[in-house]
């Protein structure tokens, strides 16, 4: 059982990222969108990115990242929308936290 | 089959509606059959016939009329937090409505639920 | 940070069912509300629903709160109609509770506190999640 | 003399307006001049005249009306807001807003928070 | 220059009473309302017990906090609404942390 | 968190004008504009009104930022007519900045970057405070 976690709100702004860290499992991915873009410099990916050490997929939406001017870090690919609906699909299941 | 149900609980100025409008084109144009889209909290204001956002700002309510033309993509609204939201449901010819929606309880959040392989939630 | 949950697939049963996640506080904004219409339109059609409260959510499970207080209509007390409904899993994330302070002292019975890897487990058992 | 303007940006279905309209009563209780409350985002949501909320419920809109006749309150509704919000505001004799809301402007609030002692948002 | 803070918003979920909490001057007071009053039990209102030692006064409506079961810390004066009016006017301005 | 402010009230200019501090990002929810359509018409009006962006209202302020990449009207340009308005005093929150690993790099010009007590003592200069 996977999961497919969007990200849509600044971890600097609200506990929803910490909240959706917390029942994150191996098989899961996740998509920044929205404000979540602006958690690419958050503490919080920082440790998420050593800590599974790419059995997470992390991905963020190019368009909505370079929107505001954040830069995209390597450990997270770069992904448009129409690979959000694939990811749906590839997934059993979605969660936002928005 | 993949199916897809859609939840939108963010009105039409707020501008995380695009991200869901973004999301269900491009769901569509995939040939996923997205099954129902329900507005639901906040989001029902997209069926309020009434609104006008100025002319060079994205008009959600009109993309959604679109894909719903196109598609015939079911777009629901729940009618008791339309209620709670100044639009009114009761009249048989009601012109508060725009005309894409259709206006439903929760039990069609229910029967969505049911029926999609995937519900997702803006 | 918890360490990431680590689940094997073939032991487990076919997710089914809603999970409704609770993120909000209770008095400020109708988001605990409108779970509820749903939860209870989900039980009233005989479907499988379950409810989760994490975060700022689990507020709403403190007991001998009193909306009326501040003029609100107290729709916690429709909690107690969870079992009518059928409605048995309430699950609340530990940590949450321990980040406020707060004691297991819920106004319902029969909630399961749950570590942050439990309840990942128990949301993952379901086919689809809400959240308010 | 003690002068006070109040910004409400919360809608009526939302509990942060009953701690607005308990706040505004405490002070014209207390003899303060309220020079007007003015309600802007989603706070002109109060204005609407078809939003009905269930009656066991708190009837926030009753009450700022209920606070207008007794003391002459001025409540501003912002017609950009409103008119974002599916609020009709260019109709002369309009259906959809409550009476007891005056469509103003953004120039509204200047003249308020120009007069006004103490400027308090909710 | 005094300036009276409303903290309505609950510092577990968002970084308002963070920011409240970086501009407050000595002879500023604090109103915890509504969600506020979960602020009682958060770390940042211990330490800023701590840290202003009395001289910031730091008020909660009471039954705000009733109402969400919220025990009121002897450091924290209980208030009702018609001592919030007062206060607005015992200072120089109001700033809404919501 | 940061020493309180002190302030020796006798060397004080009275306080005048409106303060508009800005705490919300650009893009998702209309409260940058409902703040910038607040201080444009104070400008039109000639009153006085500075704004202040704390948290993440910095955001509003970083260069290189294209709302029309996800169709959004960029009402972030306006921003440039300040000048014209006679807006002149914007403040910004170093500490904000420096929790989001932002550069002073912003696409308006005269941005003053504050310490939290100089921000604080910036806000205090002013009769009212709104904030978005």
């Amino acid at each position: 059982m996977s999961t497919l976690h969007f990200v849509r709100q600044s971890a600097f702004a609200s506990n929803d990222f910490a909240q959706c860290l917390s029942v994150l499992a191996h098989q899961d991915s996740i998509v920044l969108m929205d404000d979540g873009c602006y958690n690419l410099k958050h503490s919080l990916m920082d440790s998420l990115i050593k800590r599974v050490d790419g059995s997470v997929n992390i991905n963020v939406i190019a368009s909505h990242a370079q929107a505001r001017a954040i830069e995209i870090i390597t450990a997270v690919n770069p992904i448009e929308m129409t690979d959000v609906v694939e990811l749906t699909f590839n997934h059993n299941k979605v969660i936002t936290w928005q | 089959m993949k199916t897809l149900a859609v939840v939108i609980t963010t009105p039409p100025y707020s501008h995380l509606t695009i991200t869901a409008l973004t999301y269900v084109e491009a769901a569509l144009e995939a040939g996923i059959n997205v099954i129902g889209v329900f507005f639901y909290q906040d989001g029902v204001m997209h069926a309020n016939e009434d609104i006008s956002i100025a002319s060079d700002e994205y008009q959600a309510i009109e993309h959604w009329q679109r894909l719903q033309q196109k598609y015939q993509l079911p777009l629901h609204i729940c009618i008791t937090a339309a209620e709670k939201r100044g639009i009114a449901c009761d009249a048989i010819d009601n012109e508060t409505i725009n005309k894409a929606f259709t206006v439903s309880g929760l039990g069609e959040l229910v029967e969505l639920t049911t029926k999609a392989s995937r519900l997702v939630q803006f | 940070m918890t360490v990431l949950n680590t689940q094997i697939a073939s032991t487990e049963l076919p997710a089914s069912g809603l999970a409704i996640i609770n993120s909000k506080a209770p008095f400020s904004s109708t988001h605990g509300k409108d779970a509820l219409d749903v939860a209870l339109i989900f039980g009233a059609f005989e479907q499988k629903v379950s409810l989760f409260f994490q975060g700022d959510g689990v507020y709403q499970l403190c007991a001998n709160q009193d909306g009326r207080l501040v003029s609100i209509k107290d729709y916690l007390k429709t909690f107690s109609a969870f079992e009518f409904y059928d409605i048995e899993d309430i699950y609340v994330c530990q940590q949450s509770l321990a980040n406020r302070q707060l004691a297991e002292d819920f106004h319902i019975d029969d909630v399961q506190v749950l570590s942050s890897i439990d309840f990942g487990t128990a949301l993952n058992r379901h086919q689809h999640v809400l959240r308010f």
